[in-house]
């Protein structure tokens, strides 16, 4: 089995096993660093991939500006890792359970389709290159990008208008 | 012409008495109105009776394929006729009842009469459940304002109880609809051949709508309620035309449109009808409030209406034209003399009542006269509707029962005298109570309309020929379009 | 185009009024203008008028559905700002960024109603409800609007993350997003894309709350500022609907029969959930609340019976819809007491406010005479039309009785209760233009042509 | 790679992250699972492009592209979302001094 | 001749409205006077109409309009002048105009618009007797059917304040009802089988002959119900004797004379039916005879004056059927007319007694009143004389006639008829001995007061009592003179088909020697019976309370309590239980159950509404699984 094969395997336990710590951990911060590590891993599949442009992007936007911006909120609030901030026993089980039977019923669901026998171009191919992302976005994608606007303005209105002390 | 002013009369009519303050102009414009509205129908009758003056077919939505078609047929001018002539006796009857905020009362009165005629003129399915329900309206308001202390409750169950019914018809009739090609046009329903299954199923669909309305039993529970707690005049309206709706409602949307149906159905209803007539009946016999009296009574005499059409016989079919509207103008009657006395008296209880022969001889005397047309003693209109209904009854070519169908029936006429004697007898005979000690003679107004109605009485129980020929064309293509599907 | 470019430009225009705006009326009145100004411009773009010609290379596409609906909307936002936009001095001190977000969702709505690509439809959901959450916490002191305006936002991002998984889905059997590609392969992977189309449908169920996705919108309408809970309502669901229509027509109903099931249930349990949770409530805007469920729970049936009557019905229903329950929150916001019992005697204190609330209401009930008769009279019809589930249709006329049980409750308080209900202050214009909202109801209660008419020609 | 195999993976993280949701009680937290089910529907998203990519038979094709591009404004959107999130949070803790969704329950039944 | 058919009924009918309206205006004197000319007036129109017949021998027939008419049918509004009808229209008229000239002086107390009200009442019972006897078909007949039982009704209840009499009027009007139902149900069958009511249609050879024999029965038994109602036979009879709560003229007119025989006027009406049916004919002989016995044994032990004569009335009602049961429909026609004489004779006497007597019924409180009243004694002494069935008396020769039809059908009928009639004239002279013989028993007053009636009361009286005396004659048996029955003469067109069957079936009238035995027989035993009787009660009447078999003939045999507690209890209970349990807590029950079970779910179902975001979530996962496998696993 080749490297592809071990890098997948890898990033793929990473992901799940800190996506798994970010539910599980009783410290919001930590939730948060492990929820970091999982973005990496996911940004090491993009990467896998081949798809550069993205990587970067999750790193940066996601694993940099978002996650930064969820520990200054939790620093400001700083919440103390009570007992208590888990919902009681039957909740969480019901919780596990529910989430286990989406799992199942959609791996149910989709183990037989007919993708069974389709590949993914890993490593090759440029359409992960950042210029024929650019080219693409500003000719065929500008007017979603353009209205994209209206929606961080209206996020910003938003932040303002929620933020705002009076 | 006519056609349509029978409906813009009182609509519009309603409209500006909303913006009447003052009471005895309402009063006066009501009065008007519906007596112009008498007039037009009469005259509709006689000197107009044309197929232009009534009829009419307008545009009204080209992408549903509706039209405003109205027009009055045997049938159609003969429920036109009771409702026109029972709103300006209403109206006089009561005149010198108060009510607070009269001319909101009379606004709505003038608009259920509006609806009403709608109902009776529409030739468009759609228009027609616009009119079913926008007759509804306006009666829903005059109960629940204007009526006893268990009003709101009452009515509202009234309300809710023909709602579902109309609600399935509704659906009954957007089936019927797309079978007729998308249209609701009267002639193509007529024209329509349904599957007998599928009948059998639609019949229940539209049929307990009309059920309700009439009511047949065990659909019946909303009446004695509603009819004690609306104030007299609206139950007047109420038991007077609106359960005519019912009975027209059969004759013109159900029966030609799925007779099969109708055939299968027809022992399963006159079986229902027979079990209220006696129901009602016995618990007619118990009652001691008059206005529940009456209610149930009605009951009975709706259900053998209703018995009687499930013949599908043309004597039968005449005789519930016929007694449609003998039952509308007797029962006007009897509920004119109800609220006289409850006005007077301050009560409905019979036991309470008595004596009021020696205080009050002239109402007495037409009370009797109305109450044996109830019963339908001979020379009464009400003697030839029952007469020509027991005959359909007993000669229906539809069921194999109408021996026992007619004699089960007929124990209906026996508890009838039964209780409408014991009402005269508790309410004008005895000694008298000393509720009635202190009584003087009704208005003038009661007595007016009840003698016109009394008059009515006479004239059609001895010569019924006119109304049985207006009927008799009607029947005669009913029945047709209901044997072709046989 | 029109109705997006404008809305868009006069948003960003509303939130520099704050700046420089000092009197709250110009500001509103401001909004007005823009609102009629999108309203006008979207009706010369239905002849033809474009403003900017762009190529939208065929990520949006204005045919005469997205564009008649914009109008409605507009028109129905322009009712809802001339009666209402008085009341959002209550909420805070923020109008015209109020105003800004509310032109924002209607960028929004104008996109939704015109999507070709489910990327433009992401998006414009996202721009329609992102604002929302907002307006749901305005009120920042109320700890309802803080709770409602969580739970909202949310449930809101969850629903967005399900939608984005069933898109992914998609793209993965038809690897495209264009909504015509869809339909070309609606069998794609087989499971694959009916695994997308089954979590996009969920995902549009919840935000037109259909059970069992309905569970935000109680406590939502509820906690929001009733202005807002007006808006969102009213404008914003029908809104969702159209694009969920249009969704529709792109994939599901290329082969319909597969999805029927589905859809009854979940019609069923709307219809059944929304109706009978109402008929306890004692909070009229609560009650609202549920209503409204129920009342998608009918506009379900314009995509279960898919034909043009449908099309026609859910263009009727959301304008008979939005009308009335516009005009019956602007009363409720007026109203002293929100529960039933603030109503009692209304009629005596304010004749026309109880008559026009009536109106309504009884348009909500679907009487004829107003539109809402119609708007349910077409979609059950539509579903009638394809002849099977007829008992569906029974059950929803069953549900509609019911429904008349609560509605039904506010009149008879306002007419047959004596009591001390009363509104803050009503002045004559926005009684006239009650009336008017009530006479558009009877107008389009006789004549839904008037509206219909506009789809074909 | 299988394709299938970057299907489960992602619908695992996402099912993970379902049950953030359902189980975790800190607004914040529930916040993130959310976000967890956003990047698995983006690692899906890539992964199919490339599927596409392969299908088309790889070399100068652009084919697949646009859903990265979708990954692409996924993450806008997500950004947005974020910060009014935050804001709702820290409002809702200014008010009430806690971060628990099951903290306000006013609105029920 | 036409004309004058439609006047018969006109004139009473003008005078019920004048008396009706004007009631208030109008004095006593003139009321009283102007309902008696309208019936005089009406009496000899049927005269000019009667001789006519008599000599020309067709009826006649008179057709105003058409009354109902649907499809085929047509019913008009027409009139039937006969040899059977003009006999009636004879005794309706003739006895009406008396007894409303006896009226008018009997309720002098009465005050105007009261006095008023009971003429115009009386003038409608008589235009509805006549429309009965008149009409053309069977419609019309029943029309004046229920209108008499109105008047009845209305007469009956006539001093209304008193409740007692309110509920005799309403037992009898209902009574009549169930009858009337069985006439309507026969009416239809005719309709149905053979599409028309009228005689003429009907009774046509040709159309009976079409019928099949069950129908026929089952149409003349239906036929007959109708009859017992009116005519108070076997079992609708009690009616009758509680009827006597009416004014007593009134129980003459209705009660005795007229409507009470309208039954057996429907039946020679339609005989030509009967006699096809032998099986409706034994019921009814059989019924007519049992109600004989049975109201002539309760006769025996009655006290009130007026109740024995309604006994005796019921009682003589039963011959009358007996007659038409054996086919002797003339007999039947004489005893009605014979029995209207004298039954009409000794109800006005009886009045007359109370009259004398204020007001007081009881006969143990009479006694040797022949002395005060000298006119009504003599009279009422015919009159007993004549229902005793002594010869040359009207009442033996239509009696004789049916006990001779009787015996030439069965033995056994002739045998109880006979024993009834020995029953008959001892409980009459029982009657006559304790009123008139012996020494008065009532209080002192009363005895001061006592004083024959005035003229307008007597005149009548002594009419009567000729015709009770001498009436016999129209109808002397073949045995007495060859062909001097005048009657049968008069009425063959009427009955020849009936004979014409009859003939076949071989019923011939027994020799002229047996008949001889047989009257003898019969007088003898009235004979004794009278002697017996007054030989005891003059002097020793029986005034203490009846023990034993005499107490339950005194209570009627219970029949009242009988009908009480099998129909009218269970009818009302069931009414109350409908009511109550049925109606309130049953049908409405279920119906508000609706509502109720909406209000319940709704409480239910707001609590899933928990306000917490992860139970929400959860069950919008479960709503996913849930759509899932429908999608995915339930679709296959």
């Amino acid at each position: 089995m080749g490297i592809t094969q071990i890098l997948f395997w890898f990033l793929t336990a990473v992901a799940l096993g800190s996506a798994l710590m970010v539910v599980l951990s009783k410290n919001p911060v930590y939730s948060v660093l492990f929820l970091i590590v999982a973005f990496f891993a996911i940004s090491g599949h993009y990467i896998l991939l081949n798809a550069q442009f993205l990587a970067i992007v999750n790193i940066i936007v996601y694993a940099g500006a978002i996650m930064v911006l969820f520990l200054f909120v939790i620093m400001l609030m700083n919440l103390s890792p009570e007992s208590n901030i888990h919902k009681n026993k039957l909740i969480r089980f019901a919780g596990f359970i529910a989430g286990l039977c989406l799992f199942l019923v959609m791996v149910a669901a989709l183990k037989d389709a007919s993708t069974q026998k389709q590949l993914v171009e890993t490593s090759g191919g440029n359409i992960g290159l950042i210029r024929y992302l650019g080219m693409t976005l500003f000719r065929q994608y500008v007017i979603p990008f353009e209205l994209s606007s209206v929606l961080f303005l209206s996020a910003m209105v938003g932040a303002v208008v929620i933020g705002k002390k009076e | 012409m006519i056609a349509v002013l029978l409906i813009l009369i009182p609509l519009l009519g309603g409209f500006l008495l909303f913006a009447v303050k003052d009471e005895k102009t309402a009063k006066g414009m009501a009065l008007l109105a519906a007596t112009a509205v008498a007039a037009l129908s009469v005259a509709g009758l006689t000197v107009m009776n044309n197929r232009a003056s009534l009829n009419m077919d307008l545009e009204w939505l080209p992408m549903l394929n509706s039209r405003f078609h109205i027009g009055l047929d045997g049938m159609g001018q003969m429920l036109c006729l009771l409702t026109a002539v029972s709103f300006p006796l209403i109206f006089v009857a009561t005149w010198h009842n108060t009510y607070k905020e009269a001319h909101r009362f009379y606004a709505f009165m003038l608009l259920s009469q509006a609806g009403l005629m709608g109902v009776f003129l529409a030739m468009d399915a759609l228009l027609f459940y616009f009119f079913w329900e926008l007759a509804l309206i306006p009666v829903y308001f005059l109960s629940s304002i204007w009526g006893g202390e268990k009003r709101v409750a009452a009515t509202f169950k009234f309300f809710i109880y023909t709602f579902v019914g109309s609600l399935l018809m509704l659906v009954g009739i957007i089936f019927i609809y797309f079978k007729a090609h998308q249209s609701f046009d009267l002639q193509s329903w007529y024209n329509l051949k349904l599957y007998p299954d599928t009948q059998n199923w639609l019949f229940w669909l539209m049929f307990i709508a009309f059920a309700i309305k009439m009511p047949v039993w065990p659909l019946h529970t909303w009446q004695p309620d509603a009819y004690e707690q609306s104030p007299t005049a609206v139950t007047i309206v109420m038991s007077g035309v609106m359960v005519k709706m019912g009975v027209f409602a059969v004759i013109r949307w159900l029966a030609p449109v799925v007779p099969d149906g109708f055939y299968l159905w027809g022992d399963t209803v006159s079986l229902l009808c027979i079990t209220g007539i006696i129901y009602a009946s016995l618990i007619a016999m118990r009652q001691d409030d008059l206005k529940r009296l009456i209610a149930y009574s009605s009951i009975a005499h709706m259900g053998l209406m209703c018995m009687a059409l499930f013949a599908s016989d043309k004597s039968g079919m005449q005789g519930v034209m016929f007694q449609m509207f003998s039952h509308g103008i007797n029962i006007i009657g009897l509920w004119m003399v109800a609220d006289a006395i409850e006005q007077k008296y301050g009560t409905r209880k019979m036991s309470a009542l008595g004596g009021l022969a020696t205080k009050d001889p002239a109402l007495a005397i037409l009370l009797v006269v109305v109450a044996l047309a109830n019963v339908a003693l001979p020379l009464t209109n009400g003697f030839v509707g029952e007469f020509m209904m027991f005959n359909g009854i007993f000669s229906s070519a539809v069921t194999k029962y109408g021996v026992v169908d007619m004699a089960a029936a007929g124990v209906g006429i026996i508890l009838s005298a039964v209780y409408t004697l014991t009402m005269i007898k508790k309410i004008f005979y005895g000694e008298g109570s000393k509720l009635t000690a202190s009584g003087r003679p009704v208005a003038g107004t009661v007595l007016f309309s009840l003698a016109v109605i009394v008059a009515m009485i006479f004239v059609f129980g001895i010569y019924p020929k006119p109304m049985l020929q207006l009927t008799s064309d009607t029947v005669d293509s009913i029945l047709k379009y209901m044997k072709t599907s046989i | 185009m029109n109705a997006i470019i404008i809305s868009a430009i006069w948003g960003v225009l509303m939130m520099f009024s704050g700046i420089f705006i000092s009197r709250k009326s110009v500001i509103r009145n401001l909004a007005i203008a823009g609102v009629l100004l999108c309203l006008v411009f979207n009706i010369a773009e239905e002849h033809q008028f474009h403003l900017v010609s762009i190529n939208t290379r065929n990520m949006l596409v204005f045919d005469s559905f997205g564009l008649l609906f914009n109008s409605i909307a507009f028109g129905a936002t322009l009712i809802y700002l001339l009666l209402s936009a008085r009341d959002m001095e209550k909420v805070g001190p923020n109008q015209a960024e109020y105003l800004a977000l509310i032109f924002f969702v209607l960028t929004g709505i104008s996109i939704a109603s015109s999507f070709n690509t489910l990327l433009m439809l992401f998006l414009s959901i996202e721009i329609i409800s992102i604002p929302l959450y907002i307006l749901t916490g305005s009120d920042k002191r109320n700890l309802k609007g803080n709770e409602a305006s969580l739970k909202y936002f949310l449930m809101g991002s969850f629903s967005t993350g399900i939608m984005l998984m069933g898109i992914a889905l998609i793209y993965g059997a038809t690897g495209s997003f264009a909504v015509e590609n869809m339909a070309r392969q609606i069998n794609g992977f087989g499971p694959v894309m009916m695994a997308g189309l089954l979590l996009l449908l969920v995902a549009m169920s919840f935000k037109v709350s259909a059970a069992p996705f309905h569970f935000w919108t109680p406590d939502v309408y509820d906690g929001a500022p009733t202005v807002f809970t007006s808006f969102m309502a009213t404008v914003v669901k029908a809104a969702v609907f159209i694009a969920f229509i249009r969704l529709f027509d792109a994939a599901y109903a290329t082969d319909l029969a597969k999805w029927r099931l589905t859809i009854a249930v979940i019609i069923t349990a709307t219809l059944f959930i929304g109706n009978i949770t109402a008929v306890f409530q004692q909070s009229v805007k609560r009650m609202l609340a549920y209503s409204s469920i129920a009342q998608a729970g009918f506009m379900f049936f314009a995509l279960f019976g898919y034909n043009d009557i449908a099309r026609e019905g859910i263009i009727l229903y959301a304008a008979a819809y939005s009308l009335a329950t516009i005009g019956i929150f602007a009363i409720l916001i007026k109203m002293k007491d929100y529960t039933f019992d603030g109503y009692n005697g209304l009629a005596q204190r304010e004749p026309l406010l109880a008559a026009t609330n009536t109106i309504f209401l009884l348009s909500l009930a679907g009487i004829p005479a107003t539109a809402g008769f119609f708007a349910k009279y077409y979609v059950l019809t539509a579903a009638v039309k394809n002849g099977s589930y007829l008992w569906l249709v029974i059950f929803a006329v069953l549900c509609a009785a019911v429904s008349v049980y609560y509605y039904f409750r506010v009149i008879q308080a306002m007419y047959f209760k004596a009591g001390e209900g009363s509104v803050t202050e009503a002045s004559p214009a926005f009684k006239m233009m009650l009336v008017v909202t009530a006479g558009l109801i009877i107008l389009l209660g006789l004549f839904p042509q008037l509206l219909t008419y506009h789809l074909y020609f | 790679m299988p394709v299938n195999y970057y299907i489960f993976v992602s619908i695992a993280l996402f099912c993970i992250g379902v049950v953030g949701v359902l189980t975790r009680r800190n607004a914040i937290i529930v916040f993130m699972s959310i976000e967890l089910m956003l990047n698995s529907v983006n690692l899906l998203l890539v992964a199919f492009s490339k599927m596409h990519y392969a299908i088309s038979g790889g070399g100068e094709s652009l084919k697949g592209i646009d859903g990265q591009l979708f990954v692409f404004f996924i993450m806008v959107v997500a950004a947005a979302e974020v910060s009014v999130g935050l804001a709702i949070i820290v409002m809702m803790y200014r008010n009430t001094h806690s971060a628990d969704i099951n903290f306000l329950n006013r609105l029920k039944h | 001749m036409n004309q004058l058919v439609f006047l018969i009924p006109l004139f009473p009918l003008l005078g019920f409205l004048i008396c009706g309206l004007l009631r208030n205006q109008l004095p006593k004197s003139v009321t009283g006077v102007l309902a008696s000319v309208a019936v005089l007036a009406s009496f000899v129109a049927s005269l000019v109409i009667f001789l006519a017949i008599k000599s020309s021998g067709k009826p006649v027939t008179a057709e105003l309009f058409d009354f109902i008419s649907f499809g085929q049918v047509h019913i008009p509004f027409a009139f039937l002048v006969d040899q059977l009808t003009s006999l009636f229209l004879l005794i309706i008229t003739g006895v009406g105009f008396l007894i409303h000239v006896y009226s008018a002086s009997y309720m002098q107390e009465e005050e105007g618009p009261h006095f008023a009200r009971y003429f115009a009442y009386l003038n409608l019972f008589v235009f509805s007797m006549l429309l009965l006897v008149l009409g053309a078909n069977f419609v019309i007949l029943f029309i004046g059917w229920e209108g008499v039982g109105l008047c009845s009704y209305l007469l009956i209840g006539f001093w209304f304040k008193n409740n007692d009499y309110n509920n005799a009027a309403t037992k009898a009007f209902v009574m009549n009802r169930i009858g009337d139902l069985g006439f309507l149900l026969a009416i239809f069958y005719l309709l149905a089988t053979t599409g028309s009511v009228n005689y003429a249609d009907v009774f046509a050879p040709a159309t009976v002959q079409r019928l099949q024999p069950a129908t026929i029965t089952i149409i003349t038994l239906l036929l007959f119900v109708g009859a017992t109602g009116k005519s108070a036979q076997i079992p609708l009879y009690t009616w009758l004797p509680d009827a006597m709560a009416g004014p007593t003229p009134v129980s003459a007119l209705i009660h005795a004379a007229t409507m009470v025989t309208a039954g057996i006027y429907m039946i020679a009406r339609s005989n030509i039916l009967f006699t096809m049916a032998p099986v409706t004919q034994a019921v009814v002989a059989i019924t007519g005879l049992a109600t004989a016995v049975l109201a002539a044994t309760v006769a025996l032990k009655q006290n009130d004056i007026k109740k024995v004569l309604a006994y005796s009335t019921v009682s003589q009602l039963g011959y009358m059927f007996l007659g038409l049961g054996v086919g002797a429909y003339t007999g039947a026609v004489f005893h009605v007319i014979t029995h209207a004489f004298f039954k009409a004779l000794l109800f006005l006497g009886a009045g007359s007694v109370i009259h004398a007597m204020h007001h007081e019924q009881d006969i143990r409180k009479m006694g040797g009143l022949r002395k005060a009243l000298p006119v009504t004694h003599i009279t009422f002494l015919v009159g007993c004389i004549a229902i005793a069935g002594i010869p040359p008396f009207s009442g033996f020769f239509s009696k004789d006639e049916i006990l001779a039809a009787a015996f030439a059908s069965n033995k056994v009928y002739w045998v109880i008829g006979a024993a009834t009639a020995a029953i008959t004239a001892f409980y009459m002279f029982r009657l006559y001995a304790t009123t008139f013989l012996g020494k008065f028993r009532g209080s002192n007053d009363q005895e001061h007061h006592l004083h024959e009636s005035p003229p307008a009361m007597t005149v009548p009286l002594v009419i009567l009592a000729v015709l009770a005396a001498v009436g016999g004659f129209i109808g002397i048996p073949e045995a007495f003179a060859s062909n001097s029955h005048w009657l049968e003469k008069f009425l063959e067109p009427v009955f020849a088909g009936s004979y014409a069957i009859a003939a076949k079936h071989d019923t011939v009238h027994p020799a002229a020697s047996t008949e001889f035995v047989l009257v003898g027989v019969s007088v003898l035993l009235a004979v004794a019976a009278i002697a017996f009787a007054v030989t005891r009660f003059s002097r020793r009447p029986d005034l203490g309370e009846p023990e034993g078999a005499a107490k339950f003939l005194a209570n009627k045999w219970y029949a009242d309590e009988f009908y009480d507690g099998l129909v009218v209890k269970p009818v009302q209970g069931t009414g109350s239980f409908l009511d109550r349990v049925v109606e309130k807590s049953g049908i409405d029950w279920l119906v508000n159950g609706v509502g109720r079970s909406v209000q319940y779910s709704s409480r239910q179902l707001r609590l899933i509404q928990s306000g917490q975001v992860g139970s929400y979530v959860l069950l919008m996962i479960g709503g996913i699984l849930v759509l899932f496998v429908i999608q995915f696993f339930l679709k296959k």
